[in-house]
């Protein structure tokens, strides 16, 4: 009998496919996981404390650094809960205007989840390139509205920076027009993929009690086979005036949050579609509200969620009547969803860590904070 | 809209009040009394249900027993250094949908000790770590609190209001 | 137990488990890969199309910026009268989240109240975060954002850009969003036709467009030396702020002068008897004279950054600064009073590093300029 | 060469040159071409790789250093040389240093026996096939001296994986190999490129010389192509076997403390790896230098068939013979990057697992393919097979066409079902949502 001894590798800090700065301490038997323990904090700057220290405004463009793959969803969450902390009204079309940004959000957050995901597999960059080619897409309309690619900061309490200019809806218009062609490849180019089905299928499976009990939010706890999509379950903005479904999975595993993804990407595009039928004129409509540049909310606090591509994307807030937050509190989707991740990997081998690190979809700027 | 929310929390957070009341009376009655100081603010007053700190993985069962609150979505720990205490708010939610519950507690920032929701929700883990990292909340019965983001050699909890910032001494001057 | 979806229905995603996997899927990827592979010798130029190269080789090809597009945040001035839109107002300080923007308010030298105007302006460009929220709170339209993003440079402390480089052309903006200009236009030269009313000289002049307007003065018939010699140094060496000591300087002696002028008529007029005619005339002499001698010191400032033409920039403004000091000092002995020209020296003379240099040499000049006032009231008395 | 060679000093010069000064002049010759042209093919393929890959991706690829990029891989070169050599501390620097010289060594000498063109054959051993195999499983020992020699944990990991992975596909791609020297009777690599002479599927049957008999045109060679195809993208570590070297994984596999030139040696022992396995593949199936026109050419050439031949038409044969050899070569290394382009990559057991389980019994039936073929075509009423003893050559070609033709996909079908995973869900996920 030959005597054999665990191995402990650090995966990470500096590793190719943490997505970040990011480590995972594990413990392995052969290449088999024994035990996985994520550690991070790298990228922690204090985000929240930082924010106790500007005024609720300055805040706005902070929160674009937050989850930097959609900084339109992580406005659209920080301007509701100020909203609802001063009490502040937002027109028709600033809302109709912002559910269109966090749906193209949200497309371009799962065209780069599918990529990063097979990128993690191996494949080599093509799905992210496809993927990115998509979000480039996504992105100059961004900059069209909003000046940056990338951290927009674009809305504010009680409306949007500016409305949109005219070259924006044609765009969009042809973006919508080319949205399924590039879904239906994505997913010839995958999802029958025989090594792909072998590389996801029942990996990391998260059962639903278990996804309960997590915490977990997102496409994640839609993949373990539960209905809970906040868009639906507790509708805010006007999430109601649209029809759209809620895809689920069945097994829970890896394969499923890839389907899910993609299936999500189809129902954002039934979405923009209606938003784009429904969206009311831009006469009359003040929809840059340049008065409210000092908030100063009455003392008490508030929370909103938002059903951020990652899952549920939280502000709390406390004011004291100043003109900054007094506690000002993130729910970060990735940071809880990572919670998991030992137990998901855990009888796995190195190679799935990797991929369902990935299917989770994290991005370390949330984790940190 | 909103204010369909605002209603439906309302009814949601007397229904709960009630329901505790009924069966866990002691809960409800918050053991340790915070000043309010003269002048500032009152962060204390709310409207949400407020309970006993050493109470509150009974409250939490309770909740996901009785009242199908089953989702713990979110954990927050607020400072309140002008009353002397430490303020734990709990977001619940009902997988059937609807506003949060949300469930106060408080504690005195001498001894902030209270008892961990960690083994009924594995996912508190990460939200109870930072809480304690960044806050120095101590949790009763986590498996494992250690620091998250701080390195473990770090002093002093860097959220608390009266931790003094590497920056302060520029704005001083 | 489960949630009820309004407009809408949870479907259950297919996963395909029906079929054997004979390899027909990873054909089929093959397949994608293809169609990718020979469409890619065409360019790919449309939202529509996803297929094709859509490589911009940037060096060569740049891409169309939206008007919307924000890097770095510029100042704005109009080029017919060379006013700056900026008033100073500190909106843009205050709400830079990084805190990068730093401003001094514009004064007037005659009676130190401030002006509507800005003195100096400043832009940590290195530790700005693009967010535009200093052009968008700007009530005078004055802070833009650009749309010049090569800005990467070796030289770190290049990146703190002064008002100099900031400022911009309304017709430059006017070219890169010429819809978003269209629109606030109006609005932001109505504000600056109020607050031109408020400034005096040539404050409030961007730099740029000082230099023109002192020759279209120097071509205008002076008696004073001091506009010539200004007017030469400024196309010399590059220290502006030593300049604009200088300029200010030669500006508050002309002032002086005319003023002097002007009470020595008044006088002369409501004067009742001879004698007092003649102290008048006296008096008037003796300004004159102070002036001319104000004046020739305040060329000293302007001879110090020719001499010094080496890139030692920072030795030849403190060398402006201590003769500006100087004829400060001068000035002020002529003028019997005022202890302020004496702090500027002993400021002047402790300052380590540039910057401190180019204010010392700015409040000597404003020290110059005081003392010059002071002259004329003790006239006046 | 040789043949060339003493063609061109006794024959033609007239100098009756010993025998020893020809061979000695003729390998110096063959040697420092190959040497020449070796780290060339290397370049060349890392540039065609990121061109291809580029194209597939709808980027345009390095076009920048040189004409559309042409000189990007000696860019590349210069500063693989300039870069500083780390040897990470505590790694056993001997180790360390031999590893990357023992991988390349055996690539070099794999060079020997890769027939180029009709004639240009550095050495025709009998046994070419043997060594081919044998030599280029050497590799495997330097890649574990990477593994260990580095001390880092990624490293022995990579070096475990690749040395299990290149030790099992020894076997289907030696397995897949002997289908076709069944066929040929012979390990020879030329005698297996002139076995493929004549006309698409039929070989030399008709007559007719056209250079297109190629073995993947018949079922055996098809299969075989294909298995020993995808043994040469383990064997080569290229996607989707690139286990060894999984960037996403463990960072660089046993490469991950190497630097400079001697991580330069590793890339450059892969690359021609590569274009030897792809150019192995095109000799065994794809007919090596055979085309149309080439044997004609080499009919009138000088070869020790014909010593009297024209030397012009040695040039001609030999430039159309490389064309068609390295076209072929080029093409199946398309091959290779377009599955590098869409595939993503196995898992290491899953890679063991296809090679063990599905591979070599594949390779299996197709070697009894292969024996029934021959059967079919060559044997007689002695060899026990008396019932298609008169039957005309193109009956027998028929039969054994169908017959192999039915075997291996019966095969195939039969392995894919029994590989099928079980479509069994997991039973605890189906209930109703139970609070914890």
């Amino acid at each position: 009998m030959l005597s054999t001894d665990e191995l402990q590798i650090n995966i990470g800090p500096q590793h190719p496919s943490t997505h970040g700065v990011f480590r995972l301490l594990t413990r392995l038997e052969g290449e088999t996981i024994i035990e996985l323990t994520p550690v991070f904090g790298y990228l922690h700057r204090n985000h929240e404390q930082l924010g106790e220290a500007n005024s609720y405004l300055q805040n706005m463009p902070f929160t674009d650094r937050l989850d930097y793959f959609n900084s339109m969803a992580n406005n659209h969450a920080y301007a509701l809960a100020v909203e609802k902390l001063a009490g502040i009204e937002v027109p028709e079309r600033a809302e109709y205007i912002r559910v269109i940004m966090v749906e193209l959000t949200r497309i371009l957050n799962h065209a780069g989840a599918i990529g990063f995901l097979f990128n993690d597999m191996g494949a080599w960059q093509t799905q992210l390139a496809f993927s990115m080619r998509e979000r480039e897409k996504i992105l100059d309309l961004f900059e069209m509205v909003s000046g940056a690619r990338m951290m927009c900061n674009y809305f504010r309490f009680g409306g949007v920076v500016r409305d949109l200019p005219p070259e924006f809806l044609p765009a969009l218009q042809d973006l919508l027009e080319a949205m399924p062609a590039f879904i239906d490849e994505l997913e010839r180019l995958l999802s029958e993929n025989e090594i792909l089905l072998a590389r996801t299928q029942n990996i990391g499976i998260l059962p639903k009690e278990l996804a309960i009990s997590y915490s977990v939010t997102g496409p994640m706890l839609r993949a373990s086979g539960i209905p809970y999509d906040i868009r639906k379950a507790e509708p805010y903005s006007i999430y109601d005036r649209f029809d759209f479904d809620i895809p689920i999975g069945s097994v829970g595993d890896v394969y499923d949050r890839f389907l899910v993804r993609i299936e999500e990407m189809r129902q954002s595009r039934r979405i923009l579609l209606q938003a784009l039928e429904q969206l009311p004129d831009a006469t009359g409509s003040h929809i840059n509200p340049k008065a409210r540049q000092n908030v100063r909310p009455p003392v008490g606090d508030a929370y909103t969620r938002i059903e951020s591509p990652k899952g549920e994307l939280g502000f709390y807030l406390v004011s004291d009547g100043s003109t900054k937050p007094y506690r000002y509190k993130i729910r970060a989707p990735s940071f809880i969803n990572l919670t998991p991740l030992g137990d998901l990997c855990r009888g796995h081998k190195i190679a799935d860590v990797v991929v369902i690190l990935g299917s989770i979809d994290i991005v370390l700027g949330e984790v940190d904070r | 809209m909103s204010d369909d929310n605002s209603e439906l929390s309302a009814r949601q957070r007397d229904e709960a009040r009630a329901a505790l009341q009924r069966d866990l009376p002691f809960a409800l009655s918050p053991s340790g009394s915070f000043p309010s100081p003269e002048g500032g603010p009152d962060l204390l007053a709310t409207s949400d249900i407020v309970v006993e700190a050493q109470q509150i993985a009974a409250v939490a069962r309770y909740l996901r027993a009785s009242l199908n609150y089953i989702y713990l979505s979110n954990i927050t720990a607020v400072d309140l250094l002008a009353h002397g205490c430490f303020e734990l708010v709990y977001h619940f939610y009902r997988l059937s949908g609807g506003p949060a519950l949300t469930i106060k507690t408080r504690l005195p920032r001498e001894k902030p000790e209270l008892p961990s929701l960690t083994p009924f929700w594995p996912g508190a883990a990460f939200q109870e770590r930072e809480a304690y990292d960044l806050f120095g909340i101590v949790f009763k019965g986590h498996p494992d609190l250690r620091r998250i983001y701080m390195w473990d050699e770090f002093e002093g909890f860097p959220m608390r209001k009266d931790f003094v910032r590497q920056g302060d001494k520029y704005l001083s001057e | 137990m489960s949630i009820q979806i309004q407009r809408g229905k949870a479907i259950t995603v297919d996963r395909r488990t029906r079929k054997t996997p004979m390899g027909q899927g990873l054909l089929r990827g093959l397949g994608v890969i293809w169609k990718h592979w020979s469409a890619s010798f065409q360019k790919n130029d449309s939202y529509k199309k996803i297929q094709g190269t859509f490589t911009i080789e940037y060096p060569e090809e740049r891409r169309q910026l939206p008007e919307a597009y924000r890097n770095m945040p510029i100042l704005l001035y109009d080029e017919q009268s060379g006013h700056e839109f900026c008033t100073s107002c500190f909106q843009c300080e205050r709400i830079c989240p990084p805190q990068v923007i730093h401003m001094t308010q514009a004064k007037d030298p005659a009676t130190g109240k401030p002006v509507p105007a800005v003195e100096s302006f400043e832009i940590e460009y290195d530790a700005c975060m693009s967010c535009g929220l200093c052009a968008e709170v700007c009530p005078f339209e004055a802070i833009k954002m650009d749309h010049t993003f090569e800005l990467s440079t070796h030289d770190h402390p290049s990146l703190t850009v002064d008002k100099t480089a900031l400022n911009r052309p309304t017709t430059y903006y006017a070219q890169i969003a010429p819809r978003m200009w269209e629109e606030v236009k109006e609005n932001a030269y109505k504000k600056l036709a109020a607050n031109m009313k408020r400034r005096s000289d040539l404050i409030g002049i961007a730099p740029q467009m000082q230099e023109q307007l002192r020759e279209q003065l120097a071509r205008a018939p002076q008696a004073e030396p001091a506009p010539e010699a200004v007017a030469s140094a400024s196309t010399t060496a590059d220290d502006k702020a030593a300049r604009l000591a200088a300029i200010r300087a030669a500006n508050a002696a002309k002032r002086a002068n005319s003023e002097n002028g002007q009470a020595a008529q008044g006088d002369a007029t409501q004067s009742a008897d001879d004698k007092a005619a003649r102290l008048a005339a006296i008096r008037a002499a003796n300004a004159a004279k102070r002036a001319a001698q104000q004046a020739q010191a305040s060329e000293a400032p302007e001879t110090a950054p020719s001499e010094s033409a080496s890139p030692a920039d920072d030795k030849a403004a403190r060398l402006a600064a201590i003769r500006a000091a100087n004829a400060a000092k001068r000035a002020a002995q002529q003028a019997q009073a005022s202890e302020a020209p004496e702090t500027a020296a002993s400021e002047s003379t402790s300052p380590a590093d540039e910057k401190a240099a180019r204010l010392a040499a700015i409040r000597a000049a404003n020290a110059a300029k005081r003392a010059a006032a002071a002259a004329e009231k003790g006239q006046e008395e | 060469m040789r043949d060339l060679i003493d063609g061109l000093l006794n024959t033609t010069l007239g100098l009756g040159a010993p025998d020893w000064l020809v061979s000695l002049i003729s390998y110096v010759a063959i040697v420092t071409i190959i040497f020449l042209v070796a780290p060339f093919q290397m370049l060349f393929f890392t540039m065609y790789e990121r061109r291809a890959i580029a194209r597939m991706q709808d980027r345009i690829g390095p076009n920048r250093v040189g004409p559309e990029g042409a000189f990007q891989p000696i860019a590349d070169g210069v500063k693989m040389f300039t870069k500083e050599d780390i040897v990470p501390a505590g790694a056993d620097r001997w180790v360390h240093l031999l590893a990357p010289c023992v991988v390349v060594a055996p690539t070099m000498l794999l060079f020997a026996v890769v027939p180029w063109g009709p004639g240009m054959v550095p050495v025709d051993l009998n046994v070419g096939l043997l060594f081919f195999v044998a030599i280029s499983s050497i590799s495997a020992i330097g890649i574990m001296m990477a593994g260990w020699g580095s001390n880092n944990k990624f490293a022995l990991l990579g070096a475990m994986r690749g040395v299990a992975q290149m030790i099992s596909y020894e076997i289907p791609a030696v397995l897949s190999l002997l289908a076709a020297v069944l066929l040929a009777g012979s390990m020879s690599l030329v005698s297996l490129v002139n076995l493929q002479a004549g006309l698409p599927f039929v070989g030399m049957l008709a007559g007719i010389d056209l250079g297109l008999g190629w073995l993947i045109f018949t079922p055996v060679g098809f299969v075989g192509a294909i298995c020993f195809f995808i043994a040469a993208l383990a064997e080569g570590e290229r996607t989707p076997f690139d286990i060894p070297e999984a960037d996403s994984e463990i960072v660089a596999g046993y490469m991950t403390e190497y630097s400079g030139m001697k991580f330069g040696l590793f890339y450059l022992a892969q690359y021609i790896l590569n274009f030897l396995l792809c150019a192995i593949t095109a000799t065994v199936f794809l007919g090596g230098w055979q085309f149309p026109g080439v044997n004609w050419l080499y009919e009138r050439a000088i070869s020790p068939a014909n010593p009297a031949g024209n030397g012009l038409f040695n040039v001609l044969a030999g430039v159309l013979g490389v064309f068609a050899f390295l076209l072929k070569t080029y093409l199946l290394f398309y091959v290779m990057i377009w599955l590098r382009g869409a595939f993503p990559r196995l898992r290491v057991d899953q890679l063991m697992h296809f090679g063990w389980k599905f591979l070599i019994p594949l390779s299996l039936v197709n070697i009894l393919s292969a024996s029934l073929w021959v059967a079919c075509m060559q044997w007689g009423a002695e060899q026990g097979m008396g019932a298609i003893e008169g039957w005309s050559p193109w009956a027998r070609l028929a039969l054994a066409f169908v017959l192999t033709f039915a075997i291996n996909l019966v095969g195939y079908i039969a392995l894919v079902r029994i590989q099928a995973p079980t479509r069994r869900r997991p039973s605890r996920l189906t209930g109703s949502i139970a609070v914890p």
